[in-house]
């Protein structure tokens, strides 16, 4: 006997090590629900093709874009956003972006991050074409990538 | 990846600090951490979701709209329709004079729709989602009208009319001419003449999108505005007449800004239905834009023609004379239009030096989206053709490109050199700044690459852009398209406080997008106070309570370097003499014995005699009694403005603007002849903006405008179909180039301090069109070999450089010279 | 970005997922949600009900049986990515599935999901008929397979229809003489395909296939056979390809008229031949 | 988007005029249609759900015959409403030949606007050709059925 579809779910989803539990509406995108729902605002949106990437998280560790991820299908995951990247004190990788000036307006900030700090889980020293490809996925309007890429480069090498 | 020179001509004209340090930005802590604030992060209990019900024709009638379903609709708080809006509402301020003065434009559309996604009813409910659902039970009944998205069909007699009250789709047209035209053509070795040319449409697409939260204070009648509209003074300017109330009822808050490039000047439209909708439902109201609405209906650069272009061309390169007509496609409203019928005159000669210009100016509404700035806003279009000519004139008569150029450039001993219609170039070196961009790229080495490339089975071609970015507007030659207008020079606020217990505190006018103003103006106070960089706070954002804006605050054409920091430099200076002044009271000497630094204002002969900025915050404020005069009071507000007249309307002559920072790219590409595919494999840009108050600030701008660049030569254009269908709605279709995308850039820099600004700096960031240059240039280039194709657009996707391939004729027939 | 209402049912086995799609009118399988959930946002489709496979984890299985690769049809495509099976058996997946979109997209999108959408412009679509793929495909009424000729059955349709489930992608173990190659022009680098060629020799017998020119994958039989025999150099293959964009009728849009793409399909199929035939000489 | 072609059936013309003027014959050969209305002999509307592999597009459709010059031809404009999509579809059937043997040549121009029609061209253009393509198979059904049953 099949399970009956439902339109309202509770979904138990761990956010930056907190666990919540929320009743959903099933077709509420997970960048919503974090936003809207939990109010954690880092998480941007810039499209509504998932193409630019500002809504990048870490779903149980591997980097998604959250608009194309329904709140319901994060059931029983783990999600990291931004604002569970580092505590007070900046990460390496934040750091550096701000010592490369690799931000401007910050929008896709957030989504650079998630992205570059996963590549860095997998390879703590990335390679420059390491680094494009790992971007590749996130629009930044305002710096042309190259403070960007450089910036991860250099916060891999101060990893390594 | 990129590697940075930099070489300066003259030391800055004020003393040396933090000014010139690259100081890291104030803003990026918040914004690494995702603790930013962008409108659409700020809630309100009870706030209800706005969903725009947008018009699927380019061209319809609207028979009748009937929202009662969706009101039926559990959760949904309200509706908002034209009909409406034409009773609540006057139509938008017109900057046009006729026929474009007649234009009636309103929040929604009323009674017609006049191209793809015109918002015409609006729709508020509990949920993002539910305002959608509601929209979907809408009943509107559209007759459809025939559509015209060519600008040059427009023009034709028995083309479907936008706005009949126009009598015709033409908003403006004008004669510009300086010179004696046709006595230079006279006596020309060569004319040289393009049929055609044309810029394509596209913009910088902001990733964050348009949006605002609006509260309506029913006891005081105003309404507060979280928004990310970057340019309040003209929004209240359209909002306050159309809404009947005075911009005292109208207070625009922002924080962060996820980029607007002059995108987010004309949301004046939306803003006022949200408005309406928080009045008529008493609760706030929030509208988030996506990505396919701002495609398909927000701020779109101006598209633009050139034809039966001539250039008088003398046997030894020296170019004394163009003539042409522009055709402008404003799309479907004058929201900011026509000013672009008159910015480009900022740069009329681009930076040659001829003497003698004729441009026929006209400007048509099509049924595409309304057109308003985008970075490099109409100068881009008028400095692309004139590049586009030099290169066309070398290509045909077989001059060489660099010498061309350096022959025809505006040269240093010219400066500040006064342009045929009255525009003073301030200062800069052109042929230097030339120099230096071959010697980033190797040019010396070009042909040995293009031999290697074609062994590679590749065209390899070379290409420089040189560009203008002038800054700080006189608003007076508003009065070039429209005599009638009472708008001139220009203007910006800051104030800075002492408070309570020595805290520094500066506030702008300004609405920065991510320019740093927070970390520039604090660099600039401290330099002034004598003290640290991290003491000064300068408010995030833009808040009309804080009453530091004039009409003409915001953050748009090049100018926070010259007029943002012209009115800080002005407060900070008025709170240091107070400082002093105050100082000097309580130590019993002269005001001119008393210096700040270190953080204390003390005796410039007994650095004892000390006051700690602490100190001279609580005298004022809260330990005031037994002062025979009163303190100081630690407060400061400057208004900067700069020096400027209004232009000769007859001559349609005068100075425009105040600074002229310059850019020169050049890249190089490799062309795949079977498929028309190419590479940008080198790519060079100097930058002379003046002083640098943060050269690494100043870095990023160049960065951002060549990304752009890149962009649009190779990849992003707003395509229309005959229907008006817009066919890059979206990312997919719409390709933003990403980090595989991005060639290898060299950058470097050159100062010329601008002798018209308190600083030496000029404004910038808006030197992007270098970079579309150039990639014209490099693709005319490479095909020289294979049937020697013009490039005649702006746009140049793979597609199109194959078809110059397989049909150079297309183009080539575009093009002739007559030689005398 | 805001989805019509929908009813949403997690499955735990297949046959509950197939039961869900008999069951409900409307339903449809959500594999990744890279395409799906992206076109509900536009509202252009809106399923009643979307049953997740997330949970089925038998269809994320790579393996190798005999000289057959089977992948799940839920494997990611970074999964694909980084499988030794597929290195090791048909390598030319693995390459293919590294430039599609991007890292996020490869983390959740699946072979399944990019195949049962057939978007005209998606790499896999053509790679599958060249390769000569075969689909399994389960229902209420137990499981059938069809070759990727028959799968693909139109813009956004195949062979999966209501109450259908793919469950497994089966493609030939290359063996010794096998090549495989993929060409074509993206929209920016890993961009979509406006349009790409397919190669596949198996001991000098070819099969081609071309997407972005129609509604499905069209085999290119003409230059499989006139390639048949020759000792396949540059000019050889050249004119075998010679007027084959003639043939063609593809859709023209704002990345390309369709004279272009007949010119694109010919210069593809010629480097898609060419990467072939050279990894087939090993 | 305008399409034409011709389709040449194994059937006199009067049982082709039959077929095409018939309605609820006409009905049979459009994808996905789930009900079917006659209002008069010139106004008649279907709901359908046309098949896409996302998720069927539905939409109501209203048709109005424009003209027709009996066993010669026949126009008629189909005004399709769906939450995706809207459709404006004017098309026309000319047919010609003798005795059992009957050709029409067919033309069609169709408007899509709304979010389907913002997918682009790459992916309309071959979308509509395999729909026309059904209704012309369906159709030629339907008038070898008509023959038969004549």
């Amino acid at each position: 006997m099949a399970t009956t579809p439902v339109s309202e779910k509770v979904v138990t989803v761990s956010v930056n090590g907190t666990t919540y539990e929320y009743e959903v509406p099933t077709r509420r995108l997970l960048v919503h629900f974090l936003r809207d729902d939990l109010a954690l605002t880092g998480t941007h949106i810039g499209c509504d093709t998932g193409s630019c990437g500002a809504c990048t998280v870490h779903l149980n560790g591997v980097p998604v874009k959250s608009c194309a991820v329904l709140a319901v299908q994060a059931d029983g995951a783990a999600v990291t956003t931004v604002e569970g990247l580092g505590g007070e004190e900046l990460t390496p990788l934040q750091q550096s972006f701000s010592d490369h000036h690799a931000l401007q307006c910050g929008y896709c900030t957030p989504g650079m991050l998630m992205s570059a700090a996963a590549l860095l889980d997998e390879n703590p020293s990335p390679s420059e074409e390491d680094v494009k490809i790992a971007l590749q996925g996130n629009i930044c309007r305002c710096t042309g990538y190259w403070n960007i890429v450089e910036a991860v480069v250099a916060a891999g090498k101060g990893a390594a | 990846m990129t590697t940075t020179e930099t070489e300066t001509t003259t030391t800055p004209t004020i003393q040396k600090g933090y000014v010139g340090q690259n100081v890291p930005r104030k803003e990026d802590r918040r914004l690494v951490q995702g603790q930013g604030t962008f409108f659409d992060d700020v809630k309100r209990h009870g706030m209800g979701y706005v969903h725009f019900l947008r018009s699927p024709y380019a061209h319809a009638r609207i028979a009748s709209i009937d929202v009662s379903a969706a009101l039926e609709l559990p959760g949904v708080y309200g509706t908002l329709t034209g009909d409406e809006v034409a009773i609540l509402t006057e139509p938008f301020f017109q900057i046009a004079a006729e026929p474009g003065a007649n234009v009636r434009d309103y929040a929604l559309a009323v009674g017609k729709v006049r191209y793809l996604g015109e918002p015409v009813v609006a729709v508020v409910a509990q949920t993002r989602e539910l305002a959608r659902d509601a929209s979907e039970l809408v009943m509107v009944d559209y007759e459809p009208l025939d559509v015209v998205v060519d600008a040059r069909k427009a023009l034709e007699h028995g083309s479907p009319v936008l706005h009949e009250e126009c009598g015709g789709n033409i908003s403006y047209s004008g004669l510009w001419e300086w010179g004696d035209v046709d006595k230079a053509f006279a006596e020309a070795d060569h004319v040289v003449k393009i049929s055609e040319l044309h810029f394509d449409r596209f913009n910088s697409t902001p990733l964050e999108t348009n949006g605002a939260l609006v509260e309506y204070n029913r006891g005081t009648g105003q309404w507060t505005l979280t928004c990310n509209n970057q340019f309040p003074g003209f929004a209240a300017i359209m909002m306050a007449p159309a809404l009947r109330v005075g911009a005292n009822k109208l207070r625009f808050v922002t924080q962060d800004i996820g980029g607007a490039f002059g995108n987010k000047i004309t949301t004046h439209p939306q803003l006022v239905a949200l408005c309406l909708l928080a009045r008529k439902l008493g609760r706030a109201v929030q509208w988030t834009e996506w990505r396919t609405d701002f495609h398909q209906s927000m701020s779109h650069g101006n598209e633009r023609w050139f034809l039966d272009t001539e250039v008088a061309v003398m046997a030894d390169g020296t170019m004394t004379a163009f003539r042409t007509k522009a055709l402008d496609d404003a799309g479907a409203y004058l929201r900011y239009e026509p000013l672009g019928g008159v910015i480009w005159s900022q740069v009329a000669p681009g930076m040659y030096g001829w003497r003698n210009l004729r441009l026929d100016f006209t400007q048509v509404m099509t049924n595409k989206a309304p057109c308003s700035p985008n970075r490099g806003y109409s100068r881009m279009q008028q400095l692309w053709f004139t590049e586009r000519i030099v290169d066309v004139v070398a290509h045909e008569l077989g001059f060489d490109r660099v010498e061309l150029r350096k022959k025809n450039y505006v040269q240093p001993e010219q400066m500040p050199y006064e342009t045929p219609n009255g525009c003073v170039y301030d200062s800069g070196d052109y042929p230097r700044a030339l120099d230096v961009v071959l010697d980033l790229i190797g040019y010396d080495t070009i042909e040995e690459r293009r031999k290697d490339a074609a062994a590679r089975g590749k065209l390899l071609g070379f290409g420089i852009g040189s560009t203008l970015d002038s800054g700080t507007n006189n608003f007076g030659q508003s009065q070039l398209l429209n005599p009638e207008l009472q708008f001139s020079g220009n203007n910006e606020v800051a104030t800075a406080k002492l408070d309570f217990f020595g805290e520094i505190v500066v506030t702008l006018g300004t609405v920065p997008q991510g320019q740093g103003h927070e970390t520039t103006a604090a660099q600039i106070a401290a330099d002034i106070l004598g003290c640290d960089v991290d003491i000064i706070e300068v408010r995030a954002g833009h808040d009309d309570y804080w009453n530091s804006h004039a009409g003409f605050s915001g953050t748009y054409a090049s100018q926070f370097a010259v007029t943002g920091l012209g009115a800080v430099k002005g407060a900070v200076e008025e709170l240091a003499h107070q400082m002093r002044t105050l100082a000097s009271m309580v130590l019993q000497c002269s005001v001119d014995d008393i210096e700040l630094a270190e953080g204390f204002a003390r005796m410039k002969e007994n650095h004892e005699a000390a006051l700690p900025f602490m100190a001279l915050g609580a005298i004022p404020n809260m330990n005031n009694a037994g002062f025979p005069i009163d303190p100081p009071q630690m407060n400061a507000r400057f208004v900067f403005r700069p020096q400027f007249d209004v232009p000769d309307k007859e001559k349609k002559f005068g100075n425009l603007t105040l600074t002229y920072s310059m850019q020169i790219h050049a890249c190089v590409v490799e062309v795949d002849p079977e498929t028309g595919v190419y590479e940008i494999v080198d790519y060079a840009a100097v930058d002379d903006c003046g002083v640098r108050v943060n050269p690494k600030i100043v870095e990023g701008q160049v960065m951002g405008a060549t990304a752009q660049a890149i962009g649009a030569a190779m990849f992003e254009v707003f395509a229309y179909d005959d229907e008006g269908n817009l066919l890059t709605p979206n990312f997919y279709d719409y390709h933003v180039p990403h980090t595989l995308d991005m060639p290898p850039l060299k950058t470097a820099a050159i100062e010329t301090p601008s002798p018209f600004t308190s600083l030496g700096t000029k404004g910038m960031g808006e030197g992007g069109g270098g970079g579309i240059h150039c990639v014209s240039a490099a693709l005319q280039d490479a095909l020289m070999t294979s049937g020697r194709a013009i490039v005649t657009s702006s746009h140049n996707p793979y597609h199109r450089v194959w078809e110059m391939i397989r049909h150079p004729e297309r183009s080539r027939e575009k093009v002739e010279v007559v030689s005398l | 970005m805001l989805l019509r209402e929908v009813s949403y049912a997690r499955p735990s086995t297949v046959e509950e997922a197939v039961s869900l799609l008999t069951e409900h009118d409307g339903a449809r399988a959500l594999a990744g949600g890279q395409t799906l959930v992206n076109v509900m946002k536009q509202r252009a489709a809106s399923p009643d009900v979307l049953v997740d496979l997330a949970d089925l984890d038998e269809l994320r299985a790579i393996s190798v049986s005999g000289t057959t690769l089977e992948i799940g049809a839920m494997a990611t495509l970074a999964a694909i990515m980084r499988s030794s099976e597929v290195d090791v058996s048909r390598p030319i997946l693995a390459t293919t599935a590294a430039t599609v979109a991007d890292v996020q997209v490869r983390n959740r999108g699946t072979l399944g999901g990019n195949i049962c959408v057939n978007d005209p412009t998606n790499h896999f679509p053509p790679l599958l008929v060249a390769l000569g793929a075969s689909m399994t495909i389960r229902s209420a009424t137990g499981e059938r397979v069809v070759t990727a000729e028959e799968f693909f059955v139109g813009v956004f349709e195949t062979a999966v229809g209501e109450g259908d489930l793919l469950t497994r992608i089966s493609v030939p173990a290359a063996g010794k003489g096998t090549g495989d190659g993929m060409a074509g022009v993206t929209l920016g680098a890993h961009g979509t395909y406006v349009a790409n060629a397919a190669a596949s020799v198996v001991d000098g017998t070819w099969r081609i296939a071309l997407g972005c020119v129609g509604a499905v994958p069209h085999r290119a039989t003409a230059v499989e056979s006139a390639l048949e025999g020759t000792d396949v150099d540059e000019a050889a293959v050249r004119s075998a390809v010679e007027g084959l964009g003639d043939t063609l009728d593809p859709p023209a849009d704002v990345h390309a008229s369709a004279e272009y793409r007949r010119s694109l399909a010919e210069t593809s199929t010629v480097r898609a031949v060419l990467q072939a035939a050279e990894k087939a000489r090993g | 988007m305008k399409l034409e072609g011709t389709k040449e059936f194994d059937a006199p013309r009067e049982v082709v005029w039959s077929v095409i003027n018939d309605p609820s014959k006409m009905a049979n050969t459009m994808p996905g249609v789930e009900s079917f209305e006659i209002a008069d002999d010139t106004h008649w509307s279907a709901k359908v759900k046309v098949p896409l592999g996302l998720g069927g597009l539905k939409m109501s459709i209203a048709f109005t015959k424009l003209e027709e010059r009996p066993l010669e031809f026949a126009s008629l404009n189909a005004k399709g409403q769906g939450v995706g999509a809207l459709m404006n579809m004017t098309t026309s059937f000319t047919l010609s030949g003798e005795g059992e043997k009957t050709s029409m040549g067919w033309e069609a121009d169709v408007k899509i606007a709304g979010p389907v029609g913002s997918m682009g061209q790459r992916v309309l253009q071959p979308i509509i050709n395999q729909q026309v393509g059904n209704v012309l198979a369906s159709l030629e059904a339907e008038v070898l059925a008509a023959k038969a049953s004549a």
